[in-house]
């Protein structure tokens, strides 16, 4: 049927068309189609969108042959929408022709819907083929997400096994990292000088996992610098991360029994944009002079600026970030970095617990298992198989 | 420049140099600048807060709204209030725990996505092959795998292992230069900024 | 009650967050939202503890007169200036604007272009070919540099295309410099994860304060 | 303490001293050429070689005739501007000169006003008519969608110009459908945007491209140089100053060069001297550098 009423219009088209000039055929057919209606879209499908949290419809549709297109270039489609079969059907959008589906979101889940679709050329508009019924409704998983959750529960399998052998004992082998290794002897060193440690936290939140490391790292700095009698000065960018340092240096100097000790004036709040922070730690460092600086957890352009402040005031300078970018700079300028995955490990390194270090374990069995997958995908995309690859293109 | 401009930049152009200042070594006008930014700052994001998160987020589905579900976050944060007190300070873990639970749980999946899921399917989604991108893309793997033996923390890095391992750290390095390297433009072109404001503002007072 | 029930609140809503992530259904949405707003909501209410940190701090070196009082001074008349300016005019007002403008945004751009000193210093400092390591870092950021400058040019123009130092430099920042990066990222991909992991089982909990609470 | 030593350990603040003596050279030049000397012209003059990339691009444009139709799709917005308006501007004076036609598109937000800042400068100075010697058809969100439609006609994304005139109208556009009717598209971009011109442009249309991008994005797109995507690429500042060196019009890119030329060589310098002293105090003691990673 579709075809048919398409195919009465192209002829009568296709006859003016070879009566004028070839080059400016598609200019005549443009003024003298005023009666002649564009050609219908076909094949108009309305389905669910998968995989989202519910109220959105995809409406997808076939443009007319190249035959009828030639005869008739079409400029687009409109959109309409109505609750009912026969309408009365409101316009929703219209979209140029390149466009071959449409996702009306808003829609009420459970309700049904019905779209037209219409091609419209020189201020004309075809009338429309309606589409089945469509029922938005959200979906309890995300296929797409598949091969995370895959991950997700693999990898705490691993984890927890791990976890719960090393609390039955088993012991294995840690590799020494040097910057994990120098944390005490700089808080030492500290010590001998008489001088103040100075632990900068980042720009991270608290809720970013990196600064949760940091705080792992500066328990143990200040569970030390108890035992030395020492100074920890740690000023903060988020008010958040500065109540959990206060704890956490709170909790190393009461579980000493030195809780009379603790100067909360030494865990401190600065401000909240990170030059204005950096210019004040830079006040700190040359004013101080602390024997040691810190630095752990999320940094940005600013690290530079920290760490040749810290090296002008001659400090001994222990870095960790994840933040690929800036590793280099500490890197150059620093005495001591943990470059990325170690920094995470410096938690389970420093706590002493088997259980934590049992983590580890398992972080390399995922790194072995990477390297298999890395060899094997390269191998299955030389060969043509790209399948292997897409899966882990997830939404 | 109109003269009320003209006194603005003076004062940005002041800043400017108190700031420079510190090159030499730590003086009353950094110390200045230093201080006044901090408290200036901290008003001005205080207020962003206030006029951007805390009216539309708290006050108006508390107050206006009466959307009583938002008792709970600003119980939730007042209890965080209990850190003035040294007695109730303790209570403020509970917020604390709140945030770091939100946090912790969705920086699983999305660390997994982001850095290994997105970096291993960009790592082998192009074949190895005689031209020059081919040949790029076996080094690439190789090296890869390489800085990947780097990290490995439960293996002694000895032997073959120790090889690989090397080979990975020299990699990394050379990435890291390179890096640093790429950096250096960026940075000079942030300093000729500041050079053309205060030319500019020379002109102004001067020569314009 | 100040341990257990913070480690539980820790496990619940991480759990939740992590199974949300696989659940695309609007109530599931809903509530991932809602948390992310709520965590927002926490941050105003603990501004007030960090500018409670920072007066007290600066009050305290005004009372006693400690050396420096003075700046600390500036810091409290700029911090009250600047909010009763915001408080009375708003964020898009006039003055607060201009402030900013002619306050705040000339020492952060200034503080930003000390790296062009502190880049070359760091450089003059580093790059010295101590040892296999150090030569690397020196020998790729030397390429590079040169090979985003005309003086590349005229010290390799002689040079087959290939050996040009901008090719070389492209070399080093496609191949090394990415390989790098993946596999730093995948390293710490693993470690975000693992961490998280401990945090929402109870196993990492020195947040709580020193020793994890273990007492 | 020998010279080595001393040079080792050489204050950093000479090294401070050195980069903003640096980046102070051209703009107190240019202060002193314009105030006390009266000079009209007072950029530094770096000899600068262009290279092949840039230099195909040059020729590209250089080869069309007067009439024939370029395409520039400005998609960078203006924290961008430092680095690609320089390049843009070589672009449009070199074709205004040639007295090629322009049809400007932009896929950036930002984009119309940088857009409307360049062609109302330089048709004035090039005695250009909007309409008939160029034209300023707009912007559009979603680039793939955008460019796939412009590759069937341009009137399909653009039914009227930025300026509310039909497509028609304008005698610019006379016999100008879609991208077959133009020589070549140069796009210039500080975004993802250049993937999609490669991809849904070059890709699907086979029309000539050539793309002018940030310093940073540069690396990642000589690859499409290879395997004839792209016929050049302009990269940065640097691309800009070659650029304009080809052109003959000294402008902000070569301006800016100077200041990085002059910085970089000076990093250079204290590396190297740096160096010579590193290796000059180790040969006295044997060697006993340890040292940090």
């Amino acid at each position: 049927m579709d075809r048919v009423k398409f195919l009465i219009p192209t002829f009568i088209l296709f006859i003016i068309a070879i009566s004028c000039v070839p080059a400016a055929a598609a200019d005549i057919v443009a003024d003298s189609a005023i009666a002649i209606l564009p050609p219908n879209v076909s094949d108009v499908i309305v389905s669910d969108k998968p995989n989202d949290p519910g109220g959105t419809l995809v409406v997808e549709w076939i443009l007319p042959d190249s035959a009828a297109l030639a005869a008739m270039p079409i400029k687009g489609v409109n959109i309409y929408l109505s609750g009912n079969h026969d309408g009365p059907f409101e316009l929703i959008t219209s979209l140029p022709k390149s466009a071959l589906h449409y996702e009306c979101s808003d829609l009420q889940d459970g309700e049904s819907y019905y779209f037209k679709v219409t091609a419209t050329a020189n201020g004309l508009e075809s009338d429309g083929i309606t589409s089945a019924a469509g029922i938005p409704s959200g979906q309890w998983f995300n296929t797409e997400r598949l091969p995370i959750l895959i991950v997700v529960i693999l990898f705490s399998i691993t984890a927890i096994t791990f976890i719960i052998k090393a609390r039955g004992g088993y012991d294995f082998y840690v590799r020494p990292i040097a910057g994990i290794k120098a944390v005490d002897e700089a808080i030492g060193r500290a010590t001998e000088m008489g001088r103040p440690i100075l632990y900068v936290p980042g720009l991270g939140s608290a809720a970013d996992v990196a600064t949760i490391a940091a705080f792992t790292i500066l328990a143990r700095v200040a569970k030390k610098v108890v035992e030395y009698n020492t100074r920890v000065i740690v000023p903060n960018y988020d008010p958040v991360v500065m109540a959990i340092c206060q704890e956490v240096v709170k909790e190393a100097y009461a579980s000493a029994g030195k809780p009379e000790l603790y100067d909360p004036k030494d865990v401190y709040f600065i401000t909240q944009d990170q030059f204005p922070y950096t210019a004040a730690v830079n006040g700190v460092m040359l004013r101080e002079k602390p024997a040691t600086n810190f630095y752990m957890g999320m940094f940005y352009a600013e690290s530079l600026v920290l760490a040749e402040t810290g090296f002008v005031s001659g400090s001994i300078q222990i870095a960790g970030t994840d933040q690929l970018v800036q590793i280099p700079f500490f890197v150059s300028v620093c005495d001591f970095v943990l470059m990325g995955e170690e920094l995470y490990a410096a938690s389970a390194y420093l706590s002493r617990e088997p259980q934590q270090l049992g983590t580890l374990k398992a972080q390399d069995l995922g790194k072995v298992t990477v390297v298999i997958l890395i060899i094997i995908g390269v191998i299955l995309s030389t060969i043509g198989m790209s399948g292997f690859a897409n899966w882990f293109n997830v939404g | 420049m109109s003269t009320g401009q003209l006194i603005g930049n003076g004062i940005a152009a002041f800043l400017t140099l108190c700031i420079f200042s510190f090159l030499y070594k730590d003086n009353p006008f950094y110390k200045f600048a230093e201080r006044l930014v901090a408290g200036v700052a901290t008003g001005y994001f205080t207020m962003l807060l206030f006029w951007t998160n805390f009216i539309p987020k708290v006050w108006e589905p508390l107050y206006e709204r009466h959307e009583i579900i938002y008792i709970i976050p600003t119980i939730l944060g007042i209890i965080m209030w209990t850190r003035f007190s040294k007695k109730w300070a303790w209570v403020s873990r509970y917020s604390i725990a709140f945030y770091i639970g939100i946090g912790s749980g969705v920086a699983v999946t999305l660390a997994l996505y982001t850095y290994l899921f997105k970096q291993l399917q960009a790592t082998i989604a192009f074949p190895i092959s005689m031209d020059v991108a081919g040949i790029n893309q076996l080094l690439v793997v190789v090296a890869v795998l390489a800085s990947l033996i780097y990290f490995f923390f439960s293996t002694p890095h000895k032997g073959a292992f120790g090889v690989a391992s090397k080979l990975g750290i020299y990699v990394i390095m050379i990435g890291f230069g390179a890096g640093f390297g790429l950096t250096v433009m960026g940075r000079i072109a942030l300093l000729v900024n500041r050079v053309i404001f205060l030319k500019g503002y020379l002109i102004a007072l001067f020569g314009g | 009650m100040r341990r257990e029930v913070p480690l539980l609140i820790v496990f619940l809503f991480g759990l939740f967050m992590i199974v949300q992530y696989f659940i695309p259904h609007a109530k599931f949405a809903f509530w991932y939202q809602e948390f992310n707003n709520w965590t927002i909501i926490i941050g105003i209410f603990t501004m007030i503890v960090g500018i409670g940190s920072l007066l007290s701090v600066h009050y305290s070196k005004i009372r006693f007169r400690q050396e420096g009082w003075g700046y600390s001074l500036v810091t409290i008349v700029a911090l009250f200036g600047m909010a009763i300016v915001g408080l009375l005019g708003g964020t898009e007002g006039d003055l607060f604007l201009k402030l900013y403008r002619f306050g705040l945004s000339p020492v952060t751009a200034t503080m930003f272009s000390l790296l062009a000193f502190f880049i070359a210093s760091a450089a003059y400092r580093a790059f010295r070919a101590r040892n296999v390591i150090s030569t690397l870092l020196l020998a790729a950021a030397v390429v590079v540099m040169l090979g985003r400058v005309p003086i590349g040019e005229i010290l390799g123009g002689w040079l087959p295309r290939w050996l040009q130092l901008p090719n070389i430099a492209d070399f080093l920042l496609n191949v090394p410099n990415v390989a790098a990066k993946r596999a730093i990222y995948i390293g710490v991909g693993l470690g975000v994860a693992a961490v998280s992991l401990k945090i929402i089982l109870g196993i990492e909990r020195t947040w709580l304060g020193g020793d994890g609470g273990k007492r | 303490m020998n010279i080595f030593e001393k040079i080792m350990k050489v204050d950093r603040r000479w090294v401070y001293l050195a980069i903003g003596l640096a980046v102070s050279i051209p703009a107190v030049y240019e202060l002193v050429a314009t105030y006390i000397l009266k000079k009209e012209n007072t950029t530094i003059n770096i000899p600068i070689t262009p290279s092949p990339e840039v230099k195909k691009v040059y020729d590209f444009v250089e080869s069309m005739k007067p009439g024939e139709h370029l395409f520039i799709c400005v998609d960078y917005d203006p924290s961008s501007m430092a680095e690609l308006n320089p390049m843009t501007t070589a672009i449009v004076n070199q074709a205004f000169a040639k007295d090629i036609k322009i049809i400007f598109v932009t896929l950036s937000q930002f984009g119309p006003g940088l857009v409307e800042q360049i062609t109302s400068s330089l048709a004035a100075a090039h005695n250009k008519v909007r309409g008939e010697d160029y034209a300023f058809l707009g912007y559009r969100p979603y680039p793939a969608i955008t460019i796939l439609a412009m590759g069937v006609d341009f009137r399909v994304p653009f039914p009227e110009d930025y300026y509310g005139t039909p497509l028609d109208s304008l005698p610019i556009m006379d016999g100008i459908k879609n991208f077959n009717n133009l020589k070549g598209v140069i796009e210039l971009t500080s975004g993802n945007t250049a993937d999609f011109w490669i991809t849904y442009g070059n890709g699907r249309y086979g029309f000539p491209l050539a793309l002018g991008i940030t310093g940073v994005m540069s690396a990642n797109y000589y690859q499409y140089l290879s395997s004839d995507q792209l016929l050049g690429i302009i990269p940065g500042v640097k691309g800009a100053a070659e650029y304009e060196e080809l052109v003959g019009f000294p402008g902000d890119g070569k301006a800016q060069m100077a200041y990085q030329v002059i910085a970089h060589a000076v990093i250079l310098v204290f590396i190297i001297i740096s160096n010579i002293a590193f290796f000059g105090t180790r040969k006295r003691k044997g060697g006993m550098e340890g040292g940090a990673q």
